[in-house]
């Protein structure tokens, strides 16, 4: 087991190295000038040279690259070229709130969709089987922002019952935190369970269709018992498998949501830091992104092990 | 009886628990706007450069405002007026003597003193253009003790105390000695003002909130406020700046209280504020916003003025204002490229702007120019919600006109870049673009970077008009009011003719407060002295 | 003498031979609704120039934002254009990326996949690389992307099909290396098929079932994705009507003229739903265990 | 040979069937798939329910355990009678209550049929705590003591094992505690040695006796394998197409049957006399084999493994014209020779020679121009051509990668179309169009298309019933016969072996124990091992072809059963 997640570690050097690259390459090679962002609409052509020569980005790309490298091995994440922050400290403001509402949403997303799921599976080609899939394609079809807006004028503006915008870590009150945490969550949550419930239906009907379940069946054992205990958790790997790569969904869908709801998380920091150009903080973002998303995956692949015995590492 | 006192007591405990139940779903975000000592505003971008010289936005000239002060200031009259300092202007013109006022503190508790005038007016000097002008004529500026700053020059520039006291991009803030040290290319890293507020760095993140303590120490003058001149009172303890990615949002939050002041409103959304009773929609000032295109000289088609002079002619402000703007109460079809309502502000020139697009006379300009049909390359961008409508409405009015446009959106990030490109169009260079200033940016032939016709050296599109740097240097030659204004509109006629940009037209940007935000200063930059915040 | 089913072969076996279609596998009613639908969808979209009332581009400042008339049966949007023109035209270029994604990403992810699922020496290199690409976030990744080549059509659709690949790759390489064990692939070696032959001929026909259904999702989500960037100002450009900027640019106008995200968003949720319930009818009935149960 | 002749007539009747009829769900004029069965089944009886895949033998016991896939299958008319309590249309809260109490079930595939993510022990207590109030403790003492009653050993180890974790043997014991451990009335087994090896069957078989000495259950055994029928049946079913065709007391059938169809099943079934021998070839050998070894894995990258030593040290020659059968249980390593041979795996030592060329170090490319020499017949029908090639396509696709004109190589379809008995106009059809015999029948047309020297045949008949498999083996036959091809033969099945070998090579392990001329491998083995195989190979005494006896029952002398 250990030998196995050191093995997975370190397999993921060559994945984040490309990354690393793949991004470096790509920013470099956008049009777009930080210098003439940090001076404004008034600055003159030699004003914005001086400034360049400044931030380094008339360096080549190769000292660039290596000097961001070298940062980066020191556990240097450098220096916002507009804000003129360490990179470090805005990225330990703002992924609170990203990771926060992440996992609320994995949270509601996992507990609504997997039983949804599973009854739809069990109740096949029932029209309870089609109201969960129609629901879950749904979920699929609409714009992200757009139910964003739409939970805001019923629960926001109508009822009342939370408030508009804004985020408040759960260290302010689990309350404060949770009123307005609820709604972006829930946005985020709609795609999200509709791919789980989607995968958890798919793969159920795949295990109820084992063997083991006629077995379990032939026991005389109980319906409820043989869907929970029986299928879904022989059915659970790909279910977590989607709830893995699922996860680059959410992280894309929480750069809207932020917007949305206006909440300070790494989307918004991400997305303002690419209009703005700012290098060091898109590089350190996307290679944390890319970094979470890689590790939520190495977590999904270890608790393959917790629910089914024959992976073992 | 006792069955309904216990029914009753029943109730109530019922009701507690609801409440108690509410308000743990509830909490915060509507009570905590009851504090009277703090303002939540909303203000037109996030604030993530906070060196107020080294960059022209306009987030960090407001942020500049609220911590630092200046020696003068314009007022509503446009006239400069002493702020921290007072002056007298020897006979020949030629040396300026400031005294700076008493109690003046920075904020870590230094007085501030006459070599930290001389070190931020230098920094200063370095970034402006109405700075390096007087620079270019500056023999020495001194500090001969604490309180005094002399300023003397080679000859005399009349507008001296008018650029020093403008009030925009970039107005020459005073800082300790040891931050004005800083080169002019690097952004500074202490932000330690004497202005009436002091910047919270705890709680500061860029691009989303900024939070502002009032100063204790801070004096202000005796004259009551008037646009940046006067007393600077602040009557708040706290002052909270947060940025909302969406505008909808933006307004949301304020219906529901969540936040006290918003900055800007998108004529469009008025509606929905409309019907609150809680809320006030209105203009903060008169003055507003210019909307222009800037065509590239360097290029064709638009190196031949009659083609320039096509596209002038296709144009129409009216229909690009209510495009952007929607209701007529907030933009004012106005052919005066220094404004309608300022001192040097002159119509001449402007009638097909104003009266209507004319498209045959483009085409028939076009046809004398040779025009060939080359596609004129319209940059648009798309995230910055003031800009977006001009390059779509002006493709269409320029197509009418007999032009081929290739209309190319992008981030403003791209335009940006883009726009400082000199190469031609087929090498990524451009045609056009359009842009927006404010009113004072743009009041007078010094401030005013489009009319500058020095080739490489002007601002993107590069005329070289030696005819109109004649006319600036008449300008800063003039010795009364009455001589600039002649020159002034000479220069209006010039513009018209050779179409060094396009006047497009004046807006107004409302602004939206809760009624308990009350006695905020008219004034282009949003300030937050002055104003006052009464319980709900 | 052996018996043996005598019918001929019709074009309809031939393609149920070609992608393992079980003989007689029924078809609900709902993808028949949802492919009616996904076809009125299509031949409105694509006709659109044809009957649309109005130019797309055409504005007029004094019309903005009209509540739905006779002149405007959707009413205009803040340029005063004809919302039911554009909505009508929009579907033209979101179709169009939703289809030239799925085309782009399930073409390449089948020449890379291919690679990968059979020659051992590349597939680590590759799949190394396509966990990079995965784990970049797609919207950002897109972002960046439009912003690199500008918000064009086809900067658009590669922005949505780098991310996209890597998965087909994933798809096509399982199935190859499922295939590759099938006793059919080894008799065909022992017959002397090249490599390339067995590549094409034996495994590459395995992949086209999964990637139809594959090829569906891709198209749906890119759609929506289209909608995302042009949300956050990363689409093509305001120009081209597309459903996902009438919406990103209608969005402000979300509670005073809800139209202007309905209308796009209602054709655009029919169009996913009719292709999402399209992609899962083909996956139900290519899935080759369907055919092992009826055979 | 001793059958089992106990009569059961005065015994309780634990099911009655009744002229039972399932037809597809919602299709009732379809054609039925179980049709007016009749059926009785006493306490202690073994009724073996017997015919080929397809019968509806696996149906008719879902059925009466109420576990029809709904979608799929309806009872459409009859009756199914649990001592004296209808459960025809029973309620499916009532079935759950009779099942495990009254009646239950083993499968036949052990690995499949035990949930993968649950201890098996907890998977064996779940009935109990399903149907009884025991506290927990006491339903762990029962559960141990029943996997005892099994012959589980170590069984505290093994209630907390997974089932990937067992053996096929120990989980078939599991499934048989799980099934009987609240002493049902019936217990139906569904081909429940099928999925074994002979050696593990035989001690299955037994323990099910054994079991049903003990607590008198009735048992509907399944299978389609006449060897097994003999050795445990009281009473037989034989099944064709949904129908019972005949029923008898096991003796009667086998020595007397009345139905066609009965006899003609019977007749197909091979015994385990070898064949008569042939002719000693003097051509040259076809292929010699030295010291070939396979390791599987090993190397590593941060832990170093051991490796699967599959194969070790194998040597054999083949002349042309002859068969050399490689006989052993899964595991043992005989696929992995065949597989080497045809290197469709590279083998880690060791010489194969082919037409005078050593193969077994050339690469791929340098491979080519010698694949023609050697073609191999797969053990699955359904997977061993592409499903979507016409057949046609299938048989031309070897000559022409050797030169062979498309054109020529059609006409050599066609001819070889009629090699194997097909008709020629099924050159054009899909793989899917034909039986799993036809199709085994392709498969062999297109390795003999190639004219190869050498012909592997990899359990090219196991997954065929007994019918179709004596077709094939007598096609194999003629074909070798006519074109003088030596053959390979990997089999896990003595009998058939016995069938179509000159020469047998057993392989148990990777290892070879024993290699000799068939018969006298067969008739007098040298090594335990071997002697274990036949020993386990159920029904040898019985010459179910000639119904009568084996005249020849091969010489176990000191035999360690």
């Amino acid at each position: 087991m250990f030998l196995y997640i050191l093995k997975r570690v370190l397999a993921t050097i060559p994945v984040m190295v490309i990354v690393a690259i793949f991004v470096f390459l790509l920013l470099r090679l956008t049009p777009g000038d930080p210098a003439a962002i940090l001076a404004g609409d008034a600055a003159t052509p030699a004003q914005l040279e001086r400034i360049r020569e400044r931030l380094g980005l008339n360096d080549p790309l190769l000292t660039q690259f290596i000097t961001w490298m070298g940062q980066l091995l020191r556990g240097d994440l450098g220096t916002s070229l507009l804000s003129n922050t360490s990179v470090a400290g805005m990225l330990a403001d703002r992924l609170g709130p990203t990771i926060n509402i992440a996992l609320m949403t994995i949270v509601i997303s996992v507990v609504m969709a997997v039983p949804m799921g599973v009854i739809a599976a069990w109740r096949h080609r029932t029209w309870v089987d089609f109201l969960v899939m129609s629901f879950s394609v749904l979920g699929f079809s609409v714009p992200v922002f757009v139910i964003g807006y739409i939970l805001i004028q019923i629960f926001a503006i109508d009822l009342r019952w939370v408030p508009v915008q804004g985020y408040k870590s759960p260290a302010d009150g689990f309350g404060a935190f949770f009123s307005r945490a609820i709604l972006p969550s829930l946005t985020l949550a709609t795609i999200y369970i509709a791919l789980i419930a989607r995968m958890t239906r798919a793969s159920m009907l795949e295990v109820l269709g084992e063997d083991y379940i006629r077995t379990a069946r032939a026991k005389g054992v109980r319906e409820n018992v043989v869907l929970f205990r029986h299928a879904l958790r022989n059915a659970a790997v790909p279910i977590l498998t989607i709830i893995g790569t699922g996860f680059a969904l959410l992280i894309s869908g929480v750069v809207v949501t932020e917007s949305v709801f206006n909440i300070p998380g790494i989307g918004r920091l991400t997305v303002d830091a690419i209009l703005a150009r700012d290098y060091p903080v898109i590089q350190a973002m996307i290679l944390l992104t890319a970094g979470i998303y890689v590790f939520v995956n190495l977590l999904v692949d270890i608790s393959y092990s917790f629910f089914d015995p024959r992976i073992r590492y | 009886m006792l069955t309904l006192r216990s029914a009753l007591k029943e109730t109530r405990g019922l009701a507690a628990a609801l409440l108690t139940g509410t308000a743990l779903l509830m909490p915060g975000a509507l009570s905590a706007q009851q504090d009277t000592s703090t303002i939540t505003a909303v203000m037109h971008s996030g604030l993530r450069v906070l060196d107020p010289v080294i960059t022209t936005a306009h987030i960090t000239r407001d942020h500049g405002y609220m911590i630092y002060d200046v020696l003068t200031a314009v007022d509503a009259d446009f006239k400069p007026q002493p702020q921290m300092a007072s002056w007298e202007i020897s006979e020949d013109g030629l040396t300026y003597t400031f005294t700076l006022r008493d109690g003046l503190l920075f904020h870590d508790g230094a007085p501030v003193t006459g070599a930290d005038v001389v070190a931020s007016l230098s920094r200063w000097g370095k970034r402006d253009s109405g700075g390096q002008l007087i620079f270019d004529v500056t023999a020495s500026l001194e500090a001969p003790d604490d309180k005094t700053i002399v300023w003397t020059l080679t000859k005399p520039f009349a507008p001296l105390l008018d650029v020093i006291s403008k009030q925009s991009a970039v107005p020459p803030f005073i800082m300790p000695a040891r931050v004005a040290a800083t080169s002019s290319d690097e952004t500074i890293t202490e932000y330690v003002g004497s202005g009436p507020f002091v910047f919270n760095e705890a709680e500061y993140e860029p691009g989303v909130s900024v939070t502002y303590d009032k100063f204790d120490g801070y004096v202000p003058r005796d004259e009551p406020a008037s646009w940046m001149a006067g007393g600077k009172v602040v009557n708040v303890d706290k002052v909270v700046w947060t940025t909302m990615p969406d505008a909808l949002t933006a307004l949301n939050a304020l219906s529901a209280g969540e936040i006290d002041y918003l900055e800007q409103v998108q004529i469009d959304l008025m509606p929905i504020l409309s019907g609150n009773p809680d809320v006030t929609v209105e203009k903060r000032d008169e003055l507003g916003y210019v909307t222009i295109g800037r065509p590239n000289f360097l290029h064709p088609p638009f190196d031949n003025k009659l083609i320039r002079q096509a596209a002038m002619a296709a144009l129409d402000q009216e229909s690009m204002l209510a495009t952007m703007q929607g209701d007529p109460e907030y933009y004012n079809v106005c052919g005066a490229i220094f404004g309608c309502s300022t001192p040097l502000g002159d119509e001449s020139g402007s009638e097909t702007l104003t009266g209507g697009a004319d498209p045959e006379k483009s085409k028939a300009l076009l046809e004398e120019a040779g025009y060939d049909g080359t596609p004129i390359v319209l940059m648009a961008p798309t995230d910055v919600i003031s800009l977006i409508n001009q390059p779509v409405v002006a493709a269409q009015a320029l197509r009418e006109g007999g032009f081929t446009v290739d209309l190319q959106t992008m981030d403003w990030q791209s335009v940006v870049q883009r726009r400082a490109q000199q190469s031609p169009v087929t090498e990524g260079g451009w045609n056009m673009f359009f842009t927006n200033w404010m009113v004072p940016e743009v009041s007078d032939p010094l401030i005013n970077v489009m009319v500058n016709g020095r080739g490489n050296d002007a601002w993107f599109g590069w005329p070289t008009d030696e005819e109109i740097e004649a006319l600036r240097a008449d300008f800063v030659a003039a010795p009364d009011a009455a001589t600039q204004k002649e020159v002034a509109v000479k220069i209006q006629e010039h513009v018209m003719d050779n179409v060094n940009y396009i006047m497009m037209g004046e807006y107004i940007i409302p602004q939206a407060r809760r009624n308990t935000i009350q006695n905020m200063i008219p004034s282009p930059v949003p300030v937050f002295w002055n104003m006052t915040k009464e319980a709900e | 003498m052996t018996e043996i089913p005598t019918s001929r072969h019709s074009a309809f076996q031939v393609l149920t031979g070609l992608f393992s279609l079980p003989a007689g596998a029924r078809i609900g009613i709902g993808p028949m609704i949802a492919a009616v639908i996904l076809l009125i969808i299509v031949l409105a979209s694509v006709l659109a120039p044809l009957y649309v009332p109005y130019n797309p581009l055409s504005m007029d400042a004094l019309s903005r934002l009209k509540p739905p008339s006779e002149a405007h049966w959707l009413g205009t949007d803040p340029y005063g254009r004809d919302t039911f023109s554009r909505v009508m035209t929009g579907g033209r270029v979101s179709l169009l990326i939703g289809v030239g994604a799925a085309v782009v990403s399930v073409a390449v992810g089948l020449m890379i996949g291919l690679v990968a699922g059979f020659f051992r020496a590349a597939d680590g290199v590759i799949m190394r690389i396509m966990d990079s690409l995965m784990a970049i976030p797609a919207i950002l990744l897109a972002i960046a992307l439009v912003a690199l080549n500008g918000p064009s059509l086809s900067s658009v659709i590669i922005a949505i099909t780098v991310p996209e690949v890597p998965r087909v790759v994933r798809l096509v390489r399982s199935v190859v290396l499922s295939a590759r064990e099938e006793p059919y692939v080894e008799a065909a070696i022992a017959l002397g098929s090249s490599m390339p032959k067995i590549l094409i001929q034996h495994l590459m026909p395995n992949t086209f079932a999964p990637l139809i259904v594959q090829g569906t999702y891709i198209c749906a989500s890119a759609i929506l994705i289209e909608a995302i960037l042009s949300f956050l100002g990363a689409g093509v450009s305001t120009e081209i009507p597309t459903w996902g900027n009438i919406m990103a640019e209608g969005r402000t106008y979300f509670q005073i003229k809800p139209g202007l995200i309905f209308w796009p968003g209602l054709m655009l949720s029919l169009c996913i739903l009719a292709i999402n319930l399209l992609g899962d009818t083909a996956r139900d009935l290519l899935d080759p265990r369907m055919k092992k149960r009826e055979g | 040979m001793e059958f089992k002749s106990k009569d059961f007539t005065d015994s309780r009747r634990v099911l009655k069937i009744r002229k039972l009829k399932v037809g597809l769900t919602g299709r009732p004029n379809a054609a039925p798939v179980l049709n007016e069965i009749d059926l009785d089944i006493r306490a202690g009886e073994t009724h073996c329910l017997v015919g080929e895949s397809g019968s509806g033998k696996s149906v008719t016991s879902l059925a009466v355990m109420g576990l029809l896939p709904k979608d799929a299958l309806e009872i459409q008319g009859g009756l199914i009678d649990l001592e004296g309590v209808e459960i025809t249309y029973a309620k499916p809260s009532v079935m759950r209550a009779l099942r495990a109490r009254r009646i239950a079930m083993i499968f036949q595939e052990p690995m499949t049929a035990l949930n993968p993510v649950l201890r098996v022990g907890e998977q064996i207590e779940e009935v109990l705590n399903m149907h009884t109030d025991l506290s927990q403790a006491e339903a762990k003492k029962r559960t141990l003591d029943m996997m005892e009653q099994v012959h589980l050993p170590d069984v505290d180890r093994i209630y907390q094992a997974f089932p990937h974790q067992l053996s096929g043997g120990q989980r078939q014991r599991i499934m048989i505690a799980m099934a009987l451990i609240l002493d049902p009335d019936l217990l139906i087994a569904d081909e429940p040695t099928t999925a074994l090896d002979v050696t593990t069957q035989l001690q299955i078989l037994r323990l099910i006796a054994e079991m049903q000495e003990r607590h008198g259950t009735a048992v509907l055994f399944i299978t389609h394998d006449m060897g097994v029928v003999a050795e445990i049946a009281d009473t037989v079913s034989v099944m064709q197409k949904g129908r019972i065709v005949e029923r008898a007391p096991i003796r009667d059938l086998l020595t007397n049957p009345q139905e066609d169809y009965t006899k003609k099943l019977l007749m197909a079934v091979p015994n385990l006399a070898p064949r008569a021998a042939r002719a000693p070839a003097t051509a040259k050998d076809v292929i010699i084999v030295k010291g070939l070894d396979m390791t599987y894995g090993g190397g590593g990258f941060l832990r170093r493994s051991e490796g699967v030593k599959a194969a070790r040290d194998v040597n054999f020659t083949i002349k042309p014209g002859r068969t050399l059968g490689i006989v052993g249980e899964s595991g043992s390593g005989k696929s992995t020779v065949a597989r080497c041979i045809m290197r469709l795996i590279d083998p880690t030592a060791g010489k194969v020679s082919v037409a005078g060329t050593e193969i077994a170090q050339l690469s791929r490319r340098q491979l080519q121009p010698y694949r023609k020499h050697l073609q191999i017949v797969f053990q699955d029908p359904y997977r061993s051509l592409n499903p979507r090639w016409t057949v046609a396509r299938s048989l031309c696709e070897g000559p022409i990668n050797f030169g062979t004109s498309k054109e020529e190589a059609m006409d050599k379809a066609a001819e070889l179309m009629e090699l194997v008995d097909l008709p020629r106009d099924a050159l054009d059809r899909y793989p899917h169009q034909f039986s799993g015999g036809q199709r085994q029948r392709i498969a062999i047309a297109r390795a003999v298309a190639m004219k190869p020297d050498l012909l592997v045949a990899d359990e090219a008949v196991s997954a065929l019933d007994v019918s179709v498999q004596a077709q094939v083996l007598d096609l194999l036959d003629d074909i070798q016969d006519k074109f003088g091809v030596a053959m390979l033969f990997i089999t896990h099945d003595l009998r058939v072996a016995a069938q179509i070998c000159d020469e047998v090579l057993v392989m148990q392990k990777g290892l070879v124990v024993e290699h000799g001329p068939a018969d006298e491998v067969l008739s007098n083995p040298r090594h335990d091992y071997t002697r274990t195989l036949i020993e386990a190979a159920p029904g040898r005494h019985w010459d179910f072809a000639n119904f009568r006896a084996m005249e020849r029952v091969p010489a176990l002398k000191g035999a360690t059963a």
